[in-house]
């Protein structure tokens, strides 16, 4: 957006507005039933958006975004929360809702390594799923808390993404890709041969408790009955909001800015004194935590693993809800999220042909419109900070 | 200590490519606050010098001392610590970047790179940010005060001599001592040069201590601002001293063969 | 261990490593010539595999059932949809992300992979379903002990073999070759050579496809079977294969090919515990080769001009 | 990783059962539900099973007598355990689903149970043989109508050393099922005195065999022994051939089926096999089901199991009939049934919801047929198997 002139803070309504109608038919498609309801929604909803860009209705929501983002980050929870206590009753809903929350999660991940640090990464689903392998075997055979559980899959991710580091490190481009792939299908397979781990039959993933407090049980208080996954949107929520707020802190610093720099030119950034291995080191490791992480969390809501939900082609669903939100902003992976996961989940009639449309969708975006559906604006240190 | 008559002092330098002679035995020296200019026909290893200098490529034989400190094979980023900053010659910005981040980016080691300081203690962050968007607007302002208020703008679609500008701010903001300019010139015209060697002068003058070797074709330029130069042809040096008695020089004529001096 | 074991495990080795080589070696030509990867590769296998398999039905509706005839058939149309269909790739697809970055390009062919894939289990009949591959060659064997000798296995490999000395012979004395060559090299250059930049690079694309649908049909006879995955297997680990041989050259693929079978292999009868880990085993050693030669183990120049 | 699942397939049924009632005056509508492998590998059986369960949804819908109208609502286990969990929990969690017989696979009904005994959906597994399944744990919500693999691998193991067989090579795959067929077959195997030379655990979808085949043809068993289903069982039979082994070829329930014997061709010829319960034409109902299933032209056969899922699908009507369409009436209602007449003959469910089910059917594939044993060519004598005594 261009703030060239423009000397006071755009006004807060045009986003708030934006939020509302959003939260609005998030929650109807979520609700609707029928597919020819859900088919008109798509089709509203899409219409909706192309005449919106027509008549310039996007920029002023991009703007107070931009300026007001806190604020209306505030009101973005209290919109989903919302979301979750109208389908509080509804498994399937709340099921779909977390699976969005934790895979933005992911992707946020995904977003650091890649995003920023430019350093690629094929394998998010393997990462994603040593987060849940981890709370299958800790929650079956350990007492260890549940909520240290989850920290332990993000550093057994962390971990075990740092014994490749040092190809990650020496190699470029397509040679950095074939180590995360060859990566990817080495864990796959080893957790199909291997049989402590279930092998290819998998294990189940015991739930998460708290306190004493077990979140597979429904919730009923007083007259009103709550699905059991209420407890893990909440817990979801929560770690969204903080790998959020991490990773748009993280933009905007010099450690943002340090990432940008050796993505987009390397050898400038060493002769400004970029220590490049450090930063890629970190953005890798930190990337791969907070993948663990909503692997972990993502395993005990599923209450079940098994190698082939971490393949070759999980992986690039991941690194493709990148691309499709547009690569750095963190709004764009979370609407990207939605998209991908919610869209084939409602419209059974392209159940079977999901994969195909949606990788046409992605050719579609990378050829017509590769910085995404909402491109990565120029870094505002402070949003609304004015000299 | 003695005062430093030498800021750098480079012995015997060379570097091959291959079977080619980069940098041939190279002798060179530059005195505190001097304009050394270092020309010759293209492929005459000016560039590599800089890049070998600057730690982009190992020297293969030869020292490097700057300010009495060996830096032969120090890592750019050593190079970029010990107060040595360049431009390139292909213009090298982030265009997708804002014009104060690319000129941060050359502010590295004056900022605070600490993972805790940058995502914990805002407001120190705040209070450093500030600071740091000042200097670069004060600097920003002696080469081109329009582009102060577009300071937030992405880098891309400004004309080629806004981004030497801003290049040679991303260069000049961590104050360094050494500042090596790889052909200002290229792909501007006559005035915009002249305007620009004006600026970095101008700079120059503000803060007493900043050294200067830049290799340039433009040899207006060379005669206006260089105390003295150094001719390379074929890595090695084949002449030195005020522009006016290299230009003088026969071998000097012939290796550039021709071109009007 | 017993000769003839050794001979057979050998043979297995061979088979794999000349179908990896095969695939390998389109990576490294698109790559030559054009500096992507072109992920759809495996898959384009895959069609070109179905391809053959429609053929062979066909013929059987049209009561042509003689097998050298049905295999030539499949042969050439298999070979020749899948030259077209490359072209196309690389006219639609690769060509117009010339400027991208490179990323972009990976992931756009690797989600044309992903339609290719699931184009065939959807379009085709039953195309989920593991589909029985007929045994088109002779199948006579001679039992050596416990090797046991297959002439179709003979008749592969050497066809194979052929098939990539052919290539060679293509690179090395052709116009074409000299062409493809010389765009691999230096664009700029080529292009002042009044060489058609658009043209080299479409028949390169063409060729690399030919070679992925003669590997499908030879991974076929080999195991009687395909199914509609088989190309992503293969494509990684032809790319895998490209990769540690070195991105660019020729030789480095076939290497790369060989290296990876003789790894399975090896993982299989060495390994002390189930063979089922050759492939960890296998990837395993890709990626230590990755950290020990960055750039392959045939070395790509990666010089920066700065 | 992303919840999968193939419903186009609902979509479908659910229309054609609603048509057939459009005329009957219009009562409650009941969803119950369907899991099977729909697509990959081993799909013929669970297209098979859902077609009879379709069949028994339409024969009640038909049924004046009816007190709802059943809509069937059908999902794709793929026969992969986690898209299985996945289609499960969307089963279960849909309050509107009563009941459903699910499963052909036993790595998927094994990685379900949890699901079901989670979210309280009672199930009635059709097609799966792991005893684990039912005896694991203890859910009121988890039946089952067809056999376990015990007996069947019991009256493998008499077969083969009948035959005069000493040596033994296994091939499993590393699923629930294979591992079951690995530890029963070994066990039963035991006591009659044969002897396995060797054990190779394969991943379900493995394509290349010659490493491990290589390996068994060096231990040069008589028989070899495979526990897992019909895709690689195709496979493993081709490859045998490539690399001239000549050993039998021992199969279990999970070949059973039309698709096996397409794969391999001739090469089929010879191939043992084991299935609990009577064939199909020898049961009770097994004329009237195939009456039924043919008139109704589904473009492809019940195979071995649709029998069971039509008795499943039955038997969940009937209790819906019975005590309403309410999952914890259904529970308490499936857990006392005692004889229960239906087309596999009586089901009785023991305290785990497992039906006992004697029968074992040994059958060899004789000119491209399963043929039972007992009445095959190879006990009369006019063939004999590889080193059959």
């Amino acid at each position: 957006m261009a703030e060239a002139g423009q000397k006071t803070n755009a006004p807060l309504w045009p986003g708030l507005a934006a939020l509302l109608l959003a939260t609005a038919y998030v929650g109807t498609m979520l609700a609707a039933e029928k597919q020819r309801t859900i088919i008109a929604l798509l089709g509203f909803g899409i219409a909706a958006i192309l005449l919106a860009g027509w008549l310039r209705l996007l920029e002023p929501v991009g703007r107070s975004f931009a300026d007001r983002e806190d604020a209306l980050g505030a009101l973005s929870i209290a919109a989903t929360l919302a979301i979750g206590g109208y389908f509080r009753e509804d498994h399937f809903v709340l099921l779909l809702v977390v699976t969005v929350l934790l895979y933005s999660v992911a992707t946020l991940g995904l977003n650091i390594q890649f995003g920023y640090a430019g350093v690629l990464n094929f394998a998010g689903a393997s990462f994603f799923g040593i987060g849940a392998y981890t709370s299958a075997v800790l929650n079956t055979y350990s007492a260890v808390p549940h909520l240290l559980v989850l920290l332990i899959g993000g550093l057994l991710a962390a971990f075990i993404g740092s014994l490749l580091l040092l190809p990650v490190l020496r190699t470029r481009g397509h040679y950095a890709a074939v180590v995360t792939i060859a990566f990817a299908l080495l864990l796959k397979t080893f957790l199909e041969v291997n049989d402590v781990l279930g092998g290819p039959q998998g294990m189940q993933v015991p739930g998460m408790k708290l306190l004493g407090w077990s979140f597979n049980d429904n919730i009923t208080i007083g007259r009103l009955s709550l699905s059991f996954y209420m407890s893990y949107f909440f817990v979801s929520l929560l770690l969204l909001v903080a790998a959020f707020i991490l990773v748009r802190r993280l933009e905007r610093s010099w450690v943002g800015l340090n990432l940008d720099a050796l993505r987009l030119d390397e050898t400038a950034a060493r002769c400004f004194g970029l220590n490049v291995a450090r930063w890629k080191i970190i953005a890798f490791l930190l990337g791969n935590f907070l993948i663990g992480i909503a692997g972990a969390l993502f395993g005990m809501v599923g209450g079940f693993v098994a190698p082939n939900n971490y393949t070759f082609a999980d992986s690039l669903i991941l690194v493709s809800i990148l691309l499709l939100g547009g690569i750095g902003n963190p709004w764009g992976l979370i609407v990207a999220t939605l998209i991908v996961v919610v869209v084939p989940e409602k419209l059974q009639t392209i159940q079977e042909y999901r994969f195909l449309l949606y990788a046409s969708l992605v050719i579609a975006v990378l050829l017509f419109r590769p910085e995404g559906l909402l491109p990565r604006p120029v870094r505002r240190y402070f949003p609304g900070w004015r000299p | 200590m003695a005062a430093l008559t030498k800021l750098l002092e480079v012995r015997s330098l060379s570097k091959k490519f291959g079977g080619v002679l980069a940098l041939d035995r190279l002798d060179l020296s530059v005195a505190p606050n001097d304009i050394l200019g270092l020309i010759g026909p293209n492929g005459s290893g000016k560039t590599t010098f800089f890049n070998v200098v600057t730690g982009i490529y190992p020297a293969d034989a030869g020292s490097v001392v700057f300010e009495r400190v060996d830096i032969t094979q120090a890592a750019s980023r050593t190079v970029y610590r010990a107060g040595i900053s360049r431009t390139f010659q292909r213009s090298r910005l982030c265009l997708s970047l804002s014009i104060f981040d690319n000129i941060m980016i050359g502010n590295h080691k004056r900022l605070n790179q600490g993972l805790w300081f940058n995502l914990m203690r805002r407001s120190d962050f705040k209070r450093q940010f500030e600071e740091s968007y000042q200097a670069a607007r004060t600097l920003l302002d002696v080469f081109e005060p329009r582009l102060c208020d577009r300071i937030f703008e992405p880098a891309a679609g400004l004309p080629m001599i806004d981004r030497r500008r801003i290049e040679i701010c991303r260069a000049l903001i961590n104050e360094p001592r050494l500042l090596l300019l790889d052909e200002p010139s290229a792909g501007m015209t006559h005035e915009e040069t002249n305007e620009l060697m004006d600026d970095i002068l101008q700079v120059r003058d503000r803060k007493k201590n900043l050294t200067i070797i830049i290799v340039e074709h433009e040899m207006g330029v060379i005669e206006r601002i260089t105390d003295r130069c150094i001719v390379l042809n074929f890595g090695r040096k084949i002449a030195e001293g005020p522009y006016r008695q290299v230009a003088a020089d026969k071998q000097v004529q012939e290796a550039y063969l021709g071109v009007a001096l | 261990m017993d000769a003839g074991l050794l001979a057979q495990y050998v043979m297995n080795g061979l088979m794999l490593g000349m179908m990896y080589a095969l695939v390998a070696v389109g990576f490294t030509l698109f790559f030559g010539v054009l500096d992507v990867i072109k992920f759809s590769h495996g898959d384009v296998l895959t069609v070109g595999a179905f391809t053959a398999l429609a053929t062979f039905a066909g013929l059987r509706g049209i009561g042509i059932d003689y097998g050298p005839i049905n295999l030539f058939a499949m042969l050439a149309v298999a070979i020749l949809s899948m030259a077209a269909l490359g072209m196309l790739i690389a006219r639609l697809i690769v060509l117009p992300l010339r400027s991208a970055p490179a990323l972009n390009v990976l992931l756009i062919t690797l989600m044309l992979g992903t339609v290719l894939r699931e184009s065939v289990r959807l379009f085709y009949p039953q195309g989920a379903n593991p589909k029985p591959f007929p045994a088109l060659l002779t199948q006579t064997s001679i039992d050596l002990g416990r090797f046991n000798l297959r002439l179709d296995n003979g008749l592969m490999l050497a066809a194979g073999v052929l098939i990539i000395i052919g290539l060679q012979v293509l690179l090395n004395r052709t116009k074409l070759g000299l062409a493809i060559r010389a765009v691999a090299q230096d664009e700029e250059t080529a292009r002042t050579m009044g060489i058609n930049f658009t043209a080299v690079v479409l028949m390169t694309f063409a060729i690399g496809s030919a070679l992925a649908a003669f590997a499908g049909v030879i991974n076929g006879l080999y195991y009687n079977e395909i199914n509609f995955s088989i190309g992503l297997y293969l494509g990684v680990i032809g790319f895998s294969a490209a990769i540690i041989g070195g991105l660019g050259s020729v030789y480095g693929a076939i290497l790369g090919g060989f290296l990876f079978a003789g790894l399975q292999t090896i993982g299989t009868v060495v390994l002390p515990f189930a063979s089922a880990y050759k492939d960890v085993f296998a990837f395993a050693v890709v990626i230590a080769i990755m950290a020990w030669r960055p750039t392959g183990l045939i070395q790509e120049k990666i010089s920066e001009r700065v | 990783m992303l919840l999968r699942s193939r419903t186009s397939t609902m979509l479908a049924v659910t229309l054609l059962a609603g048509t057939l009632v459009a005329t009957a005056e219009a009562k409650d509508k009941v969803k119950v539900g369907f899991i099977g492998p729909l697509t990959g590998g081993v799909s013929v059986n669970g297209l098979g099973g859902r077609n009879s369960a379709d069949l028994s949804v339409r024969l009640r819908n038909t049924d004046a007598k009816a007190k709802y109208e059943y809509e069937l609502v059908v999902l794709d286990d793929e026969c992969k355990p986690n898209v299985a969990v996945q289609v499960a929990t969307k089963m279960a969690a849909d309050n509107e689903i009563v009941a459903a017989a699910t499963h052909y696979c036993s790595s998927t009904a094994i990685a379900t149970v949890d699901t079901y005994h989670k979210f309280g959906l009672p199930v009635v597994v059709w097609g799966a043989v792991l005893p684990d399944i039912t005896y694991r744990n203890k859910y009121a919500e988890v039946h089952r109508v067809n056999g376990t693999m015990i007996n069947q691998n019991e009256a493998n193991a008499e077969l083969v050393t009948k035959l005069g067989y000493k040596t033994f090579a296994v091939i499993h795959d590393t699923t629930d099922y294979g591992k079951g067929h690995n530890q029963y077959f070994s066990e039963a195997l035991a006591k009659k005195g044969g002897r396995i030379v060797g054990t190779f655990g394969v991943t379900a979808d493995q394509q290349d065999f010659t490493a491990e085949l290589t390996q068994i043809k060096a231990l040069n068993p008589e028989v070899i022994y495979f526990g897992g289903l019909t895709p690689i069982g195709v496979r493993i039979r081709a490859q045998m051939d490539k690399l001239g082994i000549k050993a039998v070829f021992d199969g279990t329930s999970g070949i059973v089926s039309e698709a096996f014997i397409q794969g391999v061709g001739p090469l089929a010829e010879g191939v043992l096999a084991f299935r609990e319960g009577a064939p199909t034409e020898k049961l009770p109902g097994g004329k009237f089901f195939m009456e039924k299933y043919t008139a109704q032209k589904y473009d492809n056969p019940p195979e071995a199991y649709g029998a069971f899922a039509f008795a499943a699908m039955d038997l969940i009507l009937d209790t819906i009939e019975k005590v309403g369409p309410d999952r914890k009436k259904v529970i308490a209602e499936m857990a006392s049934v005692k004889d229960r007449d239906s087309i596999v003959g009586k089901i009785t469910f023991d305290d785990h919801g497992q039906n006992t089910v004697p029968i074992i059917t040994k059958y060899v594939i004789q000119d491209g047929k399963f043929v039972e044993w007992d009445n095959s060519e190879y006990t009369s004598g006019k063939r004999k198997l590889p080193g059959q005594k």
